[in-house]
Order: C-alpha cells, then structure tokens, then sequence
C-alpha cells in the first residue's frame, strides 16, 4: 500500500506539488490527470525518491519512503520502477544495455559495470524488447531511435525491473495505436496477473477511463479529483481542464467553429 | 500575407511584457554585475601589468624578428637550404623524444587514473556525499598547486635521482588538475539518462557507468590528451631531477641561442602534436557519434 | 649641456639582473642600489629580475635593456650570440678574491685520490647551463685529455648544485662537480646549515682555476658621457652609499672594479669550446 | 514474487545470436586496445625504473623531508607583504593574459569545430595552427615579446596569451563539438544562420564548460607563473623559484599556502559563477 | 505547392524513408500517420532540409529545396517551420528567447547576437504564448518546463515565423486533451484562415480523421495509404499498424481479453 501524507513541493516560490494525500492500495490501476503543468511528473518523481518533498511523507506499507537511505533506497528503487516523460535514456548506448540499466539492481556492481550481463538476463531483456516489437532494434544506439522506439525502451527497461509498483509518466505519448495498445494492454496485464501496482499518468481521458481501476485529477499542484473512471463525466473533465461548455472533451470529433471567439485564445481572424 | 497570430490589445500586453522583464531583471543585472566586475579587474590588471598599446604597435614590427633568427643556421643561410645540418641532431632528438613520450605516458595514465575516479566524487551534481566532495576538491587543489618542482625535489631526496622521482610529480600535478576539469565535465552533464538509470535502483558506480561516463567521455578523452601534451613539456622541469628528455634540449638550447636546433625540435614537437591530435579527433568523433553533418 | 642630451634620450633606464645560482631575495637586495643609482645617474633607473638570462640578452638585443648584470658565463653567452655589449665592473670579495671556483667532491670514505682513479665510474653534473657545475669542469677535463664520455661509465646532469651533492650522497654518482667559495662558503656549507649534508661526509679532489666574478655590462652604443658617469657612480658606491652596496651581497663583497672585455676573454673561450662541443654529443 | 518473464532462454537466443556472444568484435577491439594500452604502462614503468626497489625504500624519507617544509614560515611580515603584492601582480597578469588568450581563440575554435565549420580545408589549418601555437614553448613566445615590448609585467602577459591560444583553441572547439545537436536543429530549422545557432543552441549549452576551462587556466597561470618571471616581471614565481632553488623549504610551503589559498577562492568563485549558469540541479544518491 | 519526388533516406543501410513520391497542394491540412518507426520524422525532417535526401527531390513551387544553398536556404527554413516531437529547445535559454529563435531570420543578426529584441517582436511572441496559455512562464528556462509547456513553447516558435508551411512532429503528443484542442484549433486555424500548408505527423486517428484534409500513411518508409480521411476505414487502419481483426483502432474501450495469448507479446501468465 502506497501512502502519501501532505506532499508537497516548491520550486523556488512555487507549488508545484501542493498537500497531496492519497492512499494507493496495493494492485490498483491508478490514472492522474490533470492540465499540462499541474504536478503530475513531480509527483511521480516524488514517489521513486528523485525529488524530496519539501513537506510531507511518503510510506510504503510501514516504510517511510522519504526518510530511506542507500542501499534501502536503491532497493526502493529496483521494487518501483519509472518510466519517464522524456524516456531519459542513456543516448549514447545501445538500446539492449540501456534495458540491462533496469537489472543492476540484482546484479553485483563490479559485474555491471563491465557490462558482463548472464544470458538469462540478456534473455530477459530481449524477451521485454521483443513483446514491445523492439528487439531488432537492440544494438542501436538509443539516440538515433524514433520518439515511439524510444519510449518503448524506456518501457522495457522498467519491466525487466520485476517491480512492485510501476510509475509511469505519459508512457503512450509518442506511440502509435498500436503501440499504445500494447502497451497499455501490458500495464494492465501485469497489474491484473502480478498483482502490481500502476500509477500513470495519462492524457487520453479515453484510455483513463477504459484502463484504470480509479482516476486522481490534479489541478494546480493540487488533487480536486480522486474517485472511480465513471464519475469522470464530461462536465467534470471541463472543469478540470478548464474547458468551457459546449466543447467537447476526449479525443473529439472535429471542430470548426470560429476559434478566435474563445477568450483566452488569441489568434486572428475570425 | 498578414500574420497568423493576432497581436494583443496593448492593456493585456503590457502586464505580460513587465512581467516578463521583472523575471528577467534580476539575471540581467547578475549578468551585468558580472561583465562590471571583469571590465574592472581588466582594467586594474592592464594598470598593474604596465600595458602599453602604443609601446606595442610601434614595435610590433620587431615580432618576426626572433622568429626570423631560428630560422637561420650558424653559417646565417635559411634552414632549409641545408635539411642535414638543420636536423643534424635528428637521432639524438628522436631518441629523447622517444623517452619523453614514455615518462609523459606513465605521468599521464597515473595521473588520468586517479582523476578520473576523484572527479566523480569531486562533482557537484552527483557526488555521494558532501564532505567527501570537499576533501576531494581539496585535495585535488593541493596536488596541482603544489609545484611539480617541489613534489620533484621531495621525491629526489626520497627516492633518488632518476626519472621515477620526476614521473611521479608529474602524476601527481595531472591528478589534481584533470580531477578539477574532469568534475566540471561532470557536473555540465544532462541528469536525464542518470535518472533514468538511478531510477531503477542502480547503485552509484553503475549510474556513473552508464548515465554520466558516456557523456563525459569525449572530453574526458580531450583533456587527458591535452594533458599528455602539457606532460611532454613539463619533463623539461624533470631535468631538474636528471631525467631531461628532449623539453630538456629545447630549453637548453633556446637558452644558448642555437637558433636552428630550437626550430628543429619545435618542427619534432609540432610534428608529434598534430598526429596525436588527427588520430584522437577520430576517437573523440566516434565517441560523440558526429557522422552527422547539418 | 652634453649631460641633458643623454637624459632626453634616455629619460629612463632599465637595469635588468639575473639571480645568481645561490642567492636569495634579490629585488630586495637590489633596491637601496637602483635608489642611489637613479639619485647619482640623475634620470630613473628601472630594475627589472628576470629568472632566465636569455629574455635578458635578447632585450638587450633590442635595446630596451641598457644595463645588465651577468653571471659570467651568461655574459659570455651575449657576445658570442652577437650582442654588443661591454662588461664594465665586477665585484672584489671582502678577501680580496674576485672569483669562485669549481671543484669535483667524492664521499670522504671513498678510496678516490685524482680524477684518473674514476674510470668508469659515475659523474654527476650539475646542468648544461651551469657554469661551475657543467661548463668549468667539462673544459677543466678537456684540459686533462679526458673525454667524460668515454672515460666515465656515465655522466648524469643532476639539475642543480643541491642535488649533485644529493645524488653523491645517495651513491647514484661517485663524483659530483660543484661550487666553492672558500672552506667557510660552498653550497655544501650551506645545505649543512640547512641539515640536508653532513660536510665532512666529502672531499674535494679537484679544484678548478678561479672563474671570474659576475660582470655588470651595458650597450656599446650608450653615450661615452653616460658610460662614464654609470662607471662612476658604480665605483663611488662603496663610499657613497655603503649601506645599499653592502646590501647587495650581505656585506661579503669589498668593492667594484673596472673591468673590461679582454678581462672575460677566457670565458668567453670557455663558451666557444662548450658549443664547440655541442655536436659531439648526439 | 516470480519473475515476470519465464524466459526461454534458447528460443531467445535462436532469435538473437549476436546478442550472446561473449564478445562481439567492437568489445575485443576495445580489450585489444586496453591491453595494449596497459602492457605499454608496464613496459614503461619498467623503464624508467619504478621497479629498482628505491620507491619502497623511499617511502618512509617522505615523511621526513615534508616535516622539513613544516611548519610554513615566511620569516617575518616584510617577506608576507612582499609575497602577497607579488601574488596580486601574478594574478592581474595572468587574468589579463587568459581573457585575451580566451577573447581570440573563441573564433577560431569555431573554425576548427567539426559541427560548426563544415569545410575541411578550413578545420585543418585552424587545427593545424592551434597545434603549432601550443607546442612553441612559452619561453619561446616570452623571447618573442621581450623583443617587441621589452622586459616587463606587459611581455608576461602577450605570452600567456600567445602560449594560450592553441590550448583554448582545441579545447573549446572540442567542447563545441560535444554539444547537443537538438537545439541548434531548433534554431537552424527555423531560418536562424550559423551564426544564430552558434550563439544560442551551443554556446548556453556549452559556455559553463567554457567558463570552467577559462578559470582553470587563469588559475594554472597564476599557480605557475614562471613565465612572468622569466620576462623579470617579478610575480610570486620568482619567490617561489627563488625559495626553492635556496632550499628555503619553510617559506617555500609558505608561498605555497598563500598560492593554495587564493587557489581556492578561485576555484570557490569559479564554481559560484557556473552554478549561476547551469543551476543547481543534482540528484539524491 | 509541395512536391517530393522518388525521396528515399538511408541510415547506414537501412532505409528510413523509401521512394516516397507526394504532391502537397497549398492551403491543405496533410496529417502522416503510421506505426512507430515508419519514417514519419526523418521524412518532415528532410523537407526542412535538416537531413539531406539520399535519392530523389523536394520541390516547393518550381524550387528544388534540395539543391538551395546559404541564404535561399535559410530563407526556406524561415518559411517552412518545423515543431519537433523532442521540441529541440535550448534548455539553458528562457522561453521568450527560445521563441524570439523564430524571428531569427528577420532579424539582422548583430542585432539578434545580442537579444537586442523590439518591443513589436517580443509582443509577437508574447501573443503566441499567451493563446498557449504560456505568457506566464515567459521567463522561466526552457529546461525547467514540463513536457507539454517545453511543447507550446515549441510550438510558439513556430507561429512566430509566420511561415507558409508548418511541419509539425506529433505537435500534441505530450499534451492534455485542453491543449490538445487549443494546439489542434490553432493549426486548423491558421490552415483554414491564412492557407498555410500544414504537414502534421498524428498518432491519433481520431484527431486525424477530424482535423486533416488528407491522410498520408506510411509504413516501413513507403506510402501505402494516401486519400481523404473518410476512406480510412477500420480495415484500412488495421492493416496500416498490423492489429489483429477484432482489436479495436483508435483510442479504445477496455480489452480485458488475456493479452499473453497475443502471439508477439511474449508477458508470460495467462
Ligand atoms: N526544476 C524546476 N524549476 C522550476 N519549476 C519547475 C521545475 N520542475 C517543474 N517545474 C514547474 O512545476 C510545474 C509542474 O511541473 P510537472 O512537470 O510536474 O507538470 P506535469 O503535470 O507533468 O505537466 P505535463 O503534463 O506538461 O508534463 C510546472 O509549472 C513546471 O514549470
Ligand atoms: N540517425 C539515425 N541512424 C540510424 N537509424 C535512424 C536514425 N534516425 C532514424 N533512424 C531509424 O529510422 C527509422 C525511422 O525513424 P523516424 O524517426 O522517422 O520514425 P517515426 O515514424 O517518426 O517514428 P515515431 O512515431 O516513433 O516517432 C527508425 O527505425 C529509426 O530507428
Ligand atoms: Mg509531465
Ligand atoms: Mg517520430
């Protein structure tokens, strides 16, 4: 069980992560969303220890997340995996040592640090790369990959992590429908079957509502919205995206009313 | 065609610009601040080195004129009319090039070793702990502050005469100065990729492998090199220690004034540079990857 | 009137030093000196220190440097290299010696007696560049039909006189050349103050002729008036200013003397038979 | 928890043999290289004699000869105000050459960076001079200048520019070429010239790497100095050489702590100013 | 009008992008679509002439763009305004800057060195961050933005350089459903009121069905789909990202089907 008391996070003089609690029982599905800039990646970030909060804790079962150290932290760290906005790869290695990056944990240091990976975990990560449709791929250099192939990586490498817990932040962005559905479909495979723990951050309220078991929408650093998919209904989503009434939220059916009428938004014309 | 995006009405514009100008205020000034503070250290420093630009343009024509004599043999005909008597010490030469090449390598890779583990623990953005990150700096500090000079004369007495003494002083002047340019490199990474490895529970020496070396490299490679060419200079201190090598010569022979020898082990020396630096651009390029031109 | 032309054409002169192998602190020494200097010539006189003697000769190559004052063997290496200068004074030691020497030490406990006894061993030398620690003794073999290359097993150049002693001490050579003034006055009466040398630990087995005092010279082409006046004002220092005189060399030295180029020949042969030398070696 | 993948071990490497050999082409020319590498170490080492049984003896005198230069001792005051102008006048000198030194070889690290100079031709030659400028030896360049300038503080400081030159000159144009590619793309596709994406796709990028190489070099020349007294300018390096060549070991780890300290406040300042630059962001261990 | 002629691009020698023949009229809203890595990006890239065309030609109008040197070049580059799916933005900068780099061909460049901006310019740029809902942020750096603010300030630009042809790579992928909208609006906008060319790179079918004029789909580097949106039928989209029959296309209703019988997806359990 994930549990978060008060969290909160400045930069500077700004929240971006504003007094957030929420308890995240152990093999939930959870969805955040929330406007562009709202605190969804911080707070992610939080959870995997890559930020400290400026205020508040973070307990994993009865473990204080915040307050781990070393070796524990690392260890945090194998069991909660991340897959990044930006993919944060390494650019200059190829795509299978940048998946191997998710086994160091279990692997002794001296041994990873000559890339002397086993054949099982060679395997493994090729195993990962091919469900994503990757393993051709694997001796590339990850910064000559398409967005899409880079962001399917990013994904193998935290499913070779075993984990407990799985953070992702916008896995789907840069993927094709295909894709988004593998990936998706993976997200929720290994949440239903392994009993893991999902929290993802999502755009498509389309897929927010078909994949997870419960949404938190997030506004301002803020959580204003914390309960199951079917309670997200349209007006709902407006007011969380500001939208006004009468457009229409989701992936929508085209719109060609005059665009400039809309305050706030100021191109010409019209 | 008239532009695509409608330029706001003055009363909203306003607010933004002055917001914008107050956020960028307080840099702009720290910016300025800055340039202030150098222009008058400048400033001080010209008075204080007796800078003189008149004194230098009504003399510069007088520049070549060193420049001109090592180019001369004894006999005062240009140096390329007679190649022979130009490098008449051409065996010699290449033999104490040859040695100088080989302390220079041992000091460097000694010294490239060591630097290159301090630098990590001397960085800023990912040093494992805060007060090993200052012994470190400290550290390092002292190893290139002290004069090869001295560690030489300490090593002399201890060890004796012999180019171990020399080769050891210049090791420890690259540890100290590679480990500060070394961390620097380091701290001017981008954190993603070593996020993205610490992430997932790496311990620090596999993040640094992975996230932060691959990054570093190229520079790491381009510093250390430059540093094996400042180590095959500075064997000429090593003289001081008996174990000269052609710096040794050089010296020796600007001070005597043998103009054409002084040419000719500069024409060795630039010829050893150039190859080393073709053949580390290749390394250095693929490390970077830059096929790619734009 | 004569007097003024000079003063307009040099409204300041610059006198540049090199530091002697042995001495320390001496912008200090030097500054009581340059003050009298600039009050007795009646324009400024300008110090400048170099550490190496070959910026020297090259800025009075070019003029810009009108007088100097040499280490021997440094002053030799301005003529040879063509640059018209003339020596005018040197100093007299309180003994009334007016030059040092150069000596080969072996370890007292040694069974060595002359030179001839080290074939085959070791010799250590100071550095090409030192005059009685390379210069003196190479000629000083010569001399004795010796060829230091063939007849010593190897000769090494220590890099300075300290070392040399050092390196005997330690038995990397088995004779080493340095500098000496007097029994009370050699750098190895020097490191034993410093504890780095026992002194009876060596004997010396040779003793070179007397290398001659470090001249002061200036441009040939300076005025015969302002010639005569710096000469002057040179040998009036002792009387005049006894305090800035003594300060010069810790009251060791007596007084200046005139001297002039024949005075240096020898070492300006000196000089010659070293780069006659120079490519023999290779 | 099981593992998540009950790989099959020998399907997956049917699939992707290449992936599975122990070691592939690029590691053995890597580890050929290494051992080459290493062999030449040990080879050397011998050489120059590390392994005659002197090192070990020699270790314990160590101790002994630094207790010599302890405690520091400047003598008296007159020596401490003495050194401390000397160490002013050392470090103006070497900040005026450095900024030159960095001034002029800004342009032509571009002209000898491969991403921003497209023409052969022009990158050898600049390569090719920033070589021949670092290997004069700067007692070379100090002769040259003695002769346009005279002896002096000025002549001290053109050859610290000069000497400076070629080593600015490779390494910023090696630090340019080790930028990122991606914002200068952002620049370029948008009409913006060389010159544009230069100044803010790579120099932002790279100009805290600059900055550091800038102050270390101000920082080593001022540490060094014996340029500036070669060309009797005075400076700290003359006491210093002079402490040394006396054997003064007291007062010369004096001088020593006095170039430390101000080393240090240096490499203090210096890291303030590129912190500026790059901001703080660090990760938790 | 665009027109690429037999364009192919290698990688070593693999190609990215194969004899893709096109012609663009002016005044259309093209959007590119296919799987991850069907070349997609290398190709928008090479009309920007960021990346040399191994074979074949690009010609605008009765310009050879592949042939254009020096300032003719520049001055296409100026025309033709590329967003990028990584944003390329330079992090280190501040966002009006990294916008004001839109008007870097039309500034003299002495005056651009300096950031010697006028106000009209930096007005400009302030109005197309502000209908980004971005004029806030106009002083923070660039690398300290989240995903989808770094991808307005992306798109910002790009309106800046008034262009007559925007590419743009996946210009919403890090967006929320708001922003996706303003972005989507604002391209359509622009298409419909000013006839600029708009060569878009989607991975939503949905938004391109609603928004294109024309779809372009691509595989393995080849065109294989090149008609009206409404032609790209279920079937069609199927094939194109080689789902299965029976898997749904577009932003899909949950699959709760056991995903590791799905041959190619190799998560064990099931
Ligand atoms: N290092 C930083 N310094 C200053 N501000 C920051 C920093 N990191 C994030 N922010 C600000 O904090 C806010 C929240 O950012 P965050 O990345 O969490 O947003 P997000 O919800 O992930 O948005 P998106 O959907 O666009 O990715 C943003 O306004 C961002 O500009
Ligand atoms: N510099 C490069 N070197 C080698 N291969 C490359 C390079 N750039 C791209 N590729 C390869 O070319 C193919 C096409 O890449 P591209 O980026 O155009 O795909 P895309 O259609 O944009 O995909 P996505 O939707 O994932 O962004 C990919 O397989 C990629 O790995
Ligand atoms: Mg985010
Ligand atoms: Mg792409």
């Amino acid at each position: 069980m994930l549990r978060l008391e008060g969290v909160t996070k400045s930069f500077g003089g700004k929240r971006a992560v504003d007094q957030v609690s929420l308890v995240v029982p152990t093999g939930q599905l959870v969805g955040v969303i929330g406007r562009s800039g709202a605190g969804k990646s911080t707070l992610l970030r939080m959870i995997n220890r890559l930020g400290d909060p400026t205020q508040g804790r973070i307990l994993f079962g009865d473990t204080d997340i915040t307050q781990l150290k070393g070796r524990a932290l690392r260890q945090w760290r194998a069991r909660c995996a991340m897959i990044f906005q930006q993919f944060n790869l390494a650019g200059r290695l190829d795509v299978l040592n940048n998946v191997m990056m998710g086994r160091a944990f279990h692997v002794p240091t001296s041994r990873a640090l000559l890339k002397l990976w086993s054949d099982d975990e060679k395997a493994q990560a090729l195993s990962a790369l091919e469900s994503l449709d990757m393993a051709r791929l694997a001796g590339q250099r990850a910064d000559t990959l398409s967005g899409g192939q880079q962001q399917r990586v990013a994904i193998a490498r935290a499913l070779v992590q075993e984990p407990d817990i799985i953070l992702a932040d916008e896995p789907i962005a840069s993927l094709d429908p295909r894709n988004t559905k593998v990936v998706m479909d993976a997200l929720l495979h290994i949440n239903k079957h392994f009993g893991i723990t999902v929290v993802c951050n999502l755009h498509s309220l389309d897929l927010a509502r078909s994949y997870c078991d419960r949404l938190v929408g997030m506004a301002a650093g803020r959580v204003v919205f914390d309960d199951v998919p079917a309670a997200l209904t349209d007006a709902v989503a407006r007011d969380l995206y500001g939208l006004e009434a009468g457009e229409v939220v989701g992936e929508a059916p085209p719109v060609l009313m005059p665009v400039g009428a809309r305050p706030g938004f100021a191109l010409a014309g019209s | 065609m008239s532009s695509p995006i409608a330029l706001l009405p003055d009363a909203q514009l306003r607010p933004l610009l002055d917001a914008y100008e107050a956020s960028v205020r307080s840099r702009r000034w720290h910016t300025l601040l800055i340039l202030a503070c150098v222009a008058v250290a400048m400033v001080l420093s010209s008075i204080s080195a007796e800078v003189s630009i008149p004194k230098l343009l009504d003399n510069i024509h007088r520049f070549p004129s060193y420049i001109i004599r090592l180019f001369q043999l004894e006999n005062g005909r240009p140096v390329w009319t007679d190649v022979a008597e130009w490098f008449w010490g051409l065996p010699r030469w290449l033999r104490l090039l040859g040695e100088t090449l080989l302390m220079a390598y041992v000091g460097t890779v000694l010294g490239v070793i060591g630097a290159f583990v301090l630098s990590f623990l001397a960085a800023a953005n990912v040093a494992p702990s805060r007060w090993l990150r200052w012994t470190v700096r400290r550290f390092c500090e002292i190893c290139r502050t002290v004069p090869e000079l001295v560690f030489a004369l300490v090593f002399v007495i201890a060890f004796g005469l012999g180019p171990v003494a020399g080769v050891l002083a210049v090791a420890i002047h690259t540890v100290g100065a590679l480990g500060k340019l070394f961390a620097e490199v380091v701290e001017n990474i981008d954190m993603k990729p070593v996020e993205g490895i610490i992430a997932g529970g790496s311990s620090w020496p596999v993040a640094m492998r992975f996230g932060a070396l691959p990054q570093t490299m190229s520079n790491f490679v381009s510093y250390a090199l430059l540093r094996f060419e400042i180590n095959v200079r500075s064997t000429a201190v090593m003289g001081f220690v008996g174990a000269g090598g052609i710096g040794q010569d050089l010296i020796e022979a600007i001070r005597k004034f043998y103009y054409s020898d002084v040419s000719a082990i500069l024409v060795l020396i630039i010829i050893t540079v150039s190859v080393i630096d073709t053949l580390t651009s290749h390394v250095r390029h693929r490390l970077i990857g830059l096929q790619e031109k734009h | 009137a004569e007097a003024q032309s000079w003063k307009s054409t040099y409204p300041e002169l610059v006198m540049a030093v090199v530091p002697a192998e042995n001495a320390s602190g001496v912008t200090e020494r030097y500054a009581p000196f340059i003050e009298y200097l600039s009050k007795e010539l009646g324009t400024k006189v300008m110090l400048r220190v170099a550490n190496d003697y070959a910026a020297v000769i090259e800025g009075q190559r070019n003029g810009s440097i009108q007088l100097a004052g040499y280490g021997p063997a440094s002053y030799a290496r301005a003529i040879v290299t063509g640059v018209a200068v003339e020596p005018f004074a040197t100093t007299v030691n309180n003994d009334g010696t007016i030059g040092y020497y150069s000596v080969f030490y072996v370890k007292a406990d040694s069974p060595y007696k002359t030179i001839d006894d080290l074939k085959g061993k070791n010799l250590g030398l100071v550095d090409p560049n030192s005059t009685s620690g390379n210069n003196v003794p190479r000629f000083a073999l010569n001399k004795m039909k010796v060829n230091p290359e063939t007849f010593f097993s190897k000769v090494t150049y220590t890099g300075s006189h300290e070392n040399a002693v050092i390196a005997l001490q330690q038995g990397t050579v088995d004779v080493a050349a340095n500098w000496w003034n007097s029994d009370t006055d050699s750098n190895l009466t020097r490191m034993a103050n410093k504890n780095l040398a026992k002194k009876d630990d060596f004997r010396v087995i040779y003793k070179s002729d007397l290398i001659p005092n470090s001249p002061f010279a200036y441009l040939s082409n300076l005025p015969p008036d302002l010639k005569a006046a710096i000469v002057k004002a040179f040998n009036d220092a002792p009387t005049k200013d006894k305090a800035a005189f003594d300060k010069l060399s810790d009251g060791k030295d007596k007084e200046f003397i005139k001297v002039d180029a024949k005075y240096y020949e020898p070492v300006v042969e000196l000089i010659k038979f070293i780069d006659q030398l120079r490519k023999q070696k290779s | 928890m099981p593992g998540h993948f009950p790989v099959d071990l020998d399907a997956v490497r049917g699939r992707h043999s290449e992936h599975f050999q122990r070691f592939g082409r690029r590691r053995q020319t890597a580890l050929a290289i290494a051992a080459a590498a290493f062999a030449l170490l040990i080879f050397a080492i011998g050489e120059l004699g590390f392994f005659d049984g002197k090192l070990l003896a020699g270790l314990g005198r160590l101790a002994e000869i630094t207790g010599l230069m302890l405690p520091p001792d400047p003598k008296d005051w007159a020596h401490v105000r003495l050194f401390s102008s000397a160490l002013l006048e050392t470090i103006a000198i070497s900040l005026l050459g450095t900024l030159a030194a960095a001034a002029l070889a800004l342009p032509l690290a571009f002209l000898a960076a491969r991403n921003v100079t497209a023409q052969r031709v022009v990158r050898f030659f600049s390569r090719r001079s920033l070589d021949t400028i670092r290997s004069v030896d700067i007692l070379v360049w100090a002769l040259i200048w003695v002769n346009v300038v005279g002896l002096g503080p000025f002549a001290g400081a053109l050859a610290i520019m000069t000497a400076d030159i070629g080593t600015f000159g490779k390494l910023f144009s090696e630090a340019i070429e080790a930028a990122d590619r991606k914002p200068v793309e952002g620049i370029v596709s948008a009409g913006g010239g060389k010159f544009l994406g230069v100044r803010f796709g790579i120099i932002p990028e790279v100009f805290p790497v600059l900055v550091s190489q800038v102050l270390y070099f101000f920082e080593s020349n001022t540490r060094s100095a014996s340029i500036i007294g070669i060309v009797g300018a005075g400076g700290i390096g003359l006491y210093l050489a002079e402490a040394i060549r006396t054997l003064e070991l007291q007062q010369t780890s004096f001088i020593i702590l006095m170039i430390l300290v101000s080393v240090a406040l240096i490499d203090y300042v210096s890291g303030q100013l590129r912190f500026a630059v790059i901001g703080r962001r660090g990760v938790v261990s």
